[in-house]
């Protein structure tokens, strides 16, 4: 059975884990991002991340985003998974998939839902390098210093 | 000088078949691969408009000249997928709760 | 080792097939979209689908449109997959993967890439239902009847 | 009044604990709970402009009064990504009151 899934997760995410999760027998798309951790930030080499949640809100947070969704598109299914705890470079902290009848609703929605996401849902990233880590906290470009 | 003709999708049900090869004068063009095509298969001509015409796997106007030992292909259109029923129509969706 | 991959295939494709093929360790997104067969079409219930594709021009098409996607964003690796064949409700008859250091690039790109595919590679589809069958040529919603 | 407050990512840090509990006046706020914490933690000063704080897992303006047994939670700005071409967070951020 498939069904919406909004989940904070200590365990690995991996890719195909919402595809038969939102899938259903009158979807024709399904529209999935990943987002994972790649090896540098802003010019700095990256060990690996620390991810933190407040896990229950950030699971009602993504709920309400999945109902975003299904006001603005005709979409049938939302999945949401994030990771939380130690992140190694190639490993997903998020992922996303949205089924839909058709292949545009399905991509629209996807791409909403994880810009939201990153807006909205009360999850931190600490980064962590050879020489130090640092919370990103708000634009990381603009990001303040609190390295250790 | 001979060319390798595919068909593909409805064509190919029309043509009764795959691939064939097909001699022609020299200096022929697509145009008159598909005249020849028109006069043995007579049901052809309906579905010519609508084709595309690829040779070696590029597409060609009608115009192009051929050579010999060239594949050439018709190409029904291609199906083109359901891009349509993006934005969400005016049925209420916001009062449905999430399965969790 | 990743790299851009282009196939058309008879096997099935599974919905994770690209991501190990097109990630990166500089790559932060990877945005995938699979296409699925739908249990309808136009109302009417589809039992399955035949895919047939001029397989040589259809890998070189979408290699092209990689190349396009290359030129448009800042993407990394591209992979695309059709199947052809027989394919039963449900199962996915196309799935593209990109991935890209950040994900706006990924998302516009994977959503461009399959409409580009659906415009320009030579692939088809046979819808069989239980009274018939037609091959889907254009817009499906003008479609020619060529039942037989 | 029992308030229960928990701390996230930077803020956990300067802290130095994931939560406490904080005894309140009854028809104590939001504000009144930040300057007991400012109080408490000088160094929270600096960061307190930019925290989000939820009560009961839904974002408040400071104004917001408490209640006992309200979970508080201080929120520093989220990590935004790097969508490049940034979306920007003002909207979703603006103390919105949630209700479900």
């Amino acid at each position: 059975m498939s069904a919406d899934l909004y989940r904070i997760q200590g365990e690995a995410i991996q890719p195909d884990a919402l595809h038969d999760t939102v899938l259903r027998e009158s979807d024709g798309a399904v529209a999935t991002f990943a987002g994972v951790v790649r090896n540098q930030s802003q010019g700095r080499r990256t060990r690996y991340l620390v991810y933190d949640a407040y896990r229950e809100m950030a699971e009602m947070k993504m709920a309400e985003i999945g109902g975003e969704v299904k006001e603005k598109w005709e979409v049938d299914r939302v999945g949401m998974l994030h990771r939380v705890g130690r992140l190694e470079i190639g490993e997903t902290s998020v992922l996303i998939a949205i089924s839909a009848p058709h292949r545009k609703a399905a991509l629209e929605a996807c791409h909403y839902a994880i810009d939201r996401l990153k807006e909205t849902v009360p999850i931190w990233k600490k980064e962590v390098w050879t020489d130090g880590e640092e919370w990103i906290e708000g634009d990381p470009s603009a990001s303040q210093q609190s390295k250790k | 000088m001979e060319i390798k003709v595919l068909f593909f999708a409805s064509c190919r049900d029309l043509v009764g078949k795959s691939q064939t090869s097909i001699t022609m004068s020299d200096g022929a063009s697509v145009s008159d691969l598909l005249a020849r095509l028109a006069a043995d298969h007579p049901r052809f001509t309906e579905m010519e408009a609508s084709l595309m015409v690829s040779v070696n796997q590029a597409y060609v106007d009608r115009s192009q000249p051929l050579q010999d030992g060239d594949e050439a292909a018709l190409i029904p259109p291609v199906s083109g997928g359901a891009a349509a029923g993006g934005v969400a129509t005016g049925e209420s969706r916001g009062g449905r709760s999430h399965v969790r």
